[in-house]
């Protein structure tokens, strides 16, 4: 198949389970009559009608509710965030409602449903649209949480999501809707939970997800040329972790750099690193890095937005201080 | 106990009427008894100890769940707040296995992980017991999307209480109900409380809430919550409006709890003249007054039902307090239902 | 252009009225000037790529903001939303100032951290500049608070978009702003969409929402937005009366964006029939027409008026532009003040 | 002074604002008339009156907001909830508005409020109610955070909290109000960001904060009963954390050990220790333990809510097995 870009990708996954499960339906803010802040369900309107097709008020709390509802009730609703920033309007029915409503039923209620939003900082919309969320909400028992980095992934995991039977946080790096990706033609899923190895190496792995990837792609790119074979590991998934995945690369590379695009501190992969210290210490020949975005409220000049955000530069020149003598 | 009666449209014989009549009536007092009851016990066990976290009691409002609750069929959902113990019961849910749930045990109804403030049972359409509040409007709105989405016939009941009607969710529940046309029934139980705030100090607008449904284009009315038959007939009027329109409709009922907020309230907030005033209107007094005034049953009638329900409840409290714990693996189990 | 003049009750001579009249519909027709070239200005510098992010024009809009905020005295807080520019023009923040922000500069009103969506002037008591849908309206509630429990004389003037309404806090904070009696001023701008969504289809209760505001005790009125005198007249009144009575006032201004809800809007949802016909009410047409046939100014006034804007906004992007990067070291600071 | 229990040390705290500063006020639901959720503010509308003593309707985002406004014109609001999970629905003011609002300014606006709420599990409130909220509030640039763990240090911390001049989340472990202990009668403060050194010790540091703080001193006993030498730190402050008093110890110690009552999965000492992990590095001698509750909703079952809730001889096994070989 040829390349397309992740919006695409996103949009063929949807358009796929609209067609396949009547049961799907999709609510947001101006995904109808406008075809989506992003373009993602542009002429969706068209296609599938209304009924399906539901344009919302600007009632972030009621029309994520409205989907757990919906859910609860046999349909299978994707609900659509103009930016994951404005989940914190509506967080309590996120994470009290959609979360716990199957386990305070004692298992008879389940909930499945997406939350699809563009996330995380890098086109300058300042502090209150460039959060991301994700390291929250993937936090969250009874939740999961997936950030695609390509378009392959995406309509992978976005199909495993729609098709699980749980409440799914799909976050879109929106620094991302452009980028270009092969995508397998022939049918395929990529389970909920799993990271992918993108590059094999050996002296370091370096980890990350969503918008990170491109950071850790140039930073791979350095380092290679400076001889240091670096391990790519794509988490994909943020609740659940692949920690077997990481295990095994760290058992061969010993070095273990951590990298997000969110603010460091409350990052996930704070999370990450934590687990991994503790459970992989006899294979860590040295500390584990983490590197995050500064921890500031995202500026919204262009300059000042880039130095809060983390560069390969940075990355290979730490690894160098810290890690590896060369 | 004077109420609005609907014509009815059948065919059958004077006596299966009265019968009928007989029957109706002394299922309505056997619901309120059972609940007040239940409350009476749910408090004791407080005390006990047996009973923990938070425990909201519904004694004084049991004619606004019974009536209302009386009128919906097997596809209706209902949706309320933490204080849904006569919600509940008036559904059906089996005594047991909601007191057990009350006690924490495997035997509850959420095998004890929800507790009093978040009773479910999904089978009978019953959806929580949602303890955040205002979190259970956007829940309701959702429930009927699917109703209209399937077209199942099935119609929403949404219990909430004056104080919800200040977080933003009502709102927007009510916005987004009236513009998608969603099959919901909104009852509003008007106790005049919130906690310890009396709606004159943290609403404006006055006493009356129907009356800006019409801001939303809701038909609305109110009725008298501490009159079962009334209720009844109001409810019935509006679940009709709801399923023929297909859109909401706003039922406010004026109701008392004649307890605390909670078991931890003290009530400063309110004078005991205040509680007595309303307490003569109590559901579980005037109305098998009326039964037995107006000829519908007799004294020994309504002894049987008290016999019978204290039965009941004392085989609930014995089923809570025999059931068994949980097992410590149950605290993995239902978080995530298998893909 | 007809609009209600109160009578005025001064003592001046019939000459300094007349001098007065001129000059204060010149100002007037000068703001509005400013705000239109400003907006102008920035759409192409969003094309140059000198201006990012989110951008918000209020190209149409601006008799509202022009009319209304012509009442208030510098005691008087104002808050708006992301789109803010007019409102932040009309109350006569530093025109480069307030370029430079846009363009991310460090001589702009907040160095370059806020943008377009998020402009503030403490100084000027105006507080933004909000880029979450609806959060605005509690930030003006504490306002008053503020002004009320100070006794300060000053009141809160809180502008939002129908779009808005949709939000929780809009009813949150009526009823709020109601039951503490607290000095606000609402005013709502209902130029009949948020972003692509007309309000037949995402509310509930047709064109009108200042009758809504009923519900929870606010006196209110509706005016036509497009109409500068009219909208001034109005907010005259509507302020006085929250000033001496100290509670919340509604005022509903019909106005319409005649471009699209931001830069990357194709404006599918709405034909240009309707643009057109709204664009006829142009205010920075119909105004200066109506001064010109009145006899109150001369064309050459207008010019002049015309020249010298066009100056000052010139002179806005050559500041932009030619004005400092902020310091990489400005990342850290401006998160929390010194204790 | 006499021993007293921690809601009192806050009654204090809170009393003492309110007579020194009239631009200090107080406002939640059924502080009032009612008395407070958990009996903190009884007694003050009586003695305060309505203007300062404020409570409001069930709207937490817009009384959270409006303390914000309040405290951008110059006044000192105190907002208190009954939970800090229903900060939830309110979210987005604090982490949005509160937060940002200095910052979007460039400096023009500071926030000098205090968020007062009782947070954590322990006391059967099931799923909704149980959250441990601050772990999030305390990443948030913008916000400080603290969480006291005795009747002595909330005083202390208060004090503080109402005297900064940016938003402080002030969290109250719902479990201690009861606490007894002592409280100086001169006055005193304690900083944000500092944590303290309740007991000294050489062989492991333990390191909690709040209700952990009781689990942490069990520990501890134990330990000792084994000729263990623990020392114990009270982070106190969750933003910003004082990473200088941990290292310290940890230099002593060489052996950490990190507790959350609140889930682990999300806690703050994943933060915590992935940041010491990396700058203390080669002081450890080991991986450093991390025990939090267990990553489920809080179940309302008094066994299985206390089988989610760390306990002190389970962290004793933990230690003994990975750590400090007896
Ligand atoms: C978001 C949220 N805020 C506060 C509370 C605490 N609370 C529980 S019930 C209640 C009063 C609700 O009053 P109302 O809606 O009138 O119902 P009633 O208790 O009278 O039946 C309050 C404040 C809560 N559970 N959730
Ligand atoms: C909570 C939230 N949801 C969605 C958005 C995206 N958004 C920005 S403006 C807007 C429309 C608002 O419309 P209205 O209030 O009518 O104001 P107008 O743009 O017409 O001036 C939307 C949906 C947002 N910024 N915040
Ligand atoms: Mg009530
Ligand atoms: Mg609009």
């Amino acid at each position: 198949m040829p390349e397309i870009v992740m919006r695409e990708a996103i949009k063929m996954g949807l358009e796929e389970a609209l067609e396949n499960d009547p049961n799907v339906l999709i609510l947001g803010e101006d995904i109808g009559a406008y075809g989506g802040a992003y373009a993602v369900t542009d002429g969706f309107l068209k296609k599938f009608g209304p009924e399906r097709i539901k344009d919302t008020p600007i009632s972030e709390a009621t029309f994520i509710g409205t989907g757990i509802g919906a859910a609860s009730a046999g349909l299978r609703p994707i609900i659509e965030l103009m930016s994951i920033s404005f989940s914190l309007v509506g967080f309590d029915q996120i994470v009290n409602m959609a979360a716990n409503l199957r386990y305070m039923s004692g298992g008879q209620i389940h909930v499945p449903m997406v939350i699809r939003a563009p996330t995380g900082a890098g086109v300058q919309l300042a502090a209150t649209h460039s959060q991301s969320v994700e390291t929250w909400l993937a936090e969250v028992p009874g939740l999961y949480c997936v950030c695609p980095s390509n378009p392959k992934d995406a309509l992978g995991l976005l199909r495993t999501s729609i098709k699980s039977n749980n409440p799914v946080i799909f976050a879109e790096p929106a620094l991302l809707y452009g980028l270009k990706g092969d995508v397998p033609e022939d049918y395929y899923e990529i389970p909920l939970g799993s990271a992918s190895v993108s590059k094999e190496g050996k002296d370091i792995t370096l980890l990350s997800y969503g918008a990170g990837m491109s950071v850790i792609n140039d930073t791979e790119k350095i380092l290679s040329s400076k001889n240091i074979s670096a391990e790519i590991i794509d988490l994909r998934s943020l609740n659940p972790i692949d920690y077997k995945t990481i295990g095994k690369s760290i058992k061969k590379t010993n070095h273990l750099l951590a990298l997000d695009t969110a603010r460091k501190n409350g990052g996930i992969m704070g999370e990450v690193v934590s687990n991994i210290q503790e459970d992989f210490n006899d294979w860590l020949d040295g500390p584990i890095i983490r590197v995050g975005a500064k921890d500031v409220p995202w500026p919204y000049n262009k300059n000042l937005e880039g130095a809060a955000y983390p560069s390969a530069e940075n990355i290979v020149n730490t690894i160098l201080e810290k890690l590896i003598k060369v | 106990m004077a109420t609005l009666k609907q014509e009815k449209n059948n065919k059958t014989s004077k006596l299966t009427q009265v019968v009928d009549e007989k029957k109706e009536m002394l299922d309505l007092y056997k619901q309120m008894f059972l609940i007040r009851q239940f409350e009476l016990a749910c408090g004791e066990n407080y005390t006990k100890g047996n009973i923990r976290g938070f425990l909201h009691l519904y004694i004084g409002q049991e004619a606004t769940a019974v009536g209302s609750i009386s009128c919906l069929n097997d596809q209706d959902y209902i949706v309320t707040h933490y204080r849904d113990h006569g919600h509940a019961l008036a559904r059906g849910l089996d005594v047991n296995r909601s007191m057990a749930e009350l006690f924490g045990k495997a035997s509850g109804l959420s095998k004890g992980k929800g507790g009093s403030m978040h009773l479910f049972d999904a089978g009978k359409k019953f959806m929580g017991g949602h303890a955040i509040v205002g979190g259970q409007f956007p829940l309701a709105t959702g429930l009927a999307l699917a109703c209209q989405y399937k077209k199942t016939g099935g119609i929403v009941v949404c219990f909430f209480g004056d104080g919800s009607t200040n977080q933003g969710t009502y709102h927007e529940t009510l916005n987004l109900a009236s513009v998608w046309k969603l099959p919901i029934l909104f009852i509003l139980e008007n106790n005049k409380y919130g906690m310890g705030s009396s709606i004159d100090r943290v609403r404006a607008g006055g006493e009356d809430f129907y009356t800006g449904a019409n801001t939303y284009d809701i038909p609305a009315a109110q009725v008298d919550g501490m009159d079962v038959l009334a209720e009844k007939e109001a409810t019935k009027i509006a679940v009709d409006k709801v399923r023929q329109n297909g859109g909401p409709f706003y039922l406010e009922c004026k109701t008392f709890r004649f307890v605390g907020h909670s078991l931890a309230d003290g009530q400063k907030y309110r004078k005991t003249d205040e509680i007595k005033e309303w307490e003569k209107k109590d559901p579980l007094t005037k109305f098998p007054e009326w039964i037995l005034s107006a000829g519908i049953a007799k004294k020994t009638d309504l002894e049987k039902i008290h016999q019978e329900v204290n039965k009941n409840i004392e085989d609930a409290v014995n089923f809570a307090e025999t059931s068994l714990e949980p097992k410590s693996s149950e605290l993995y189990e239902d978080i995530y239902k298998i893909d």
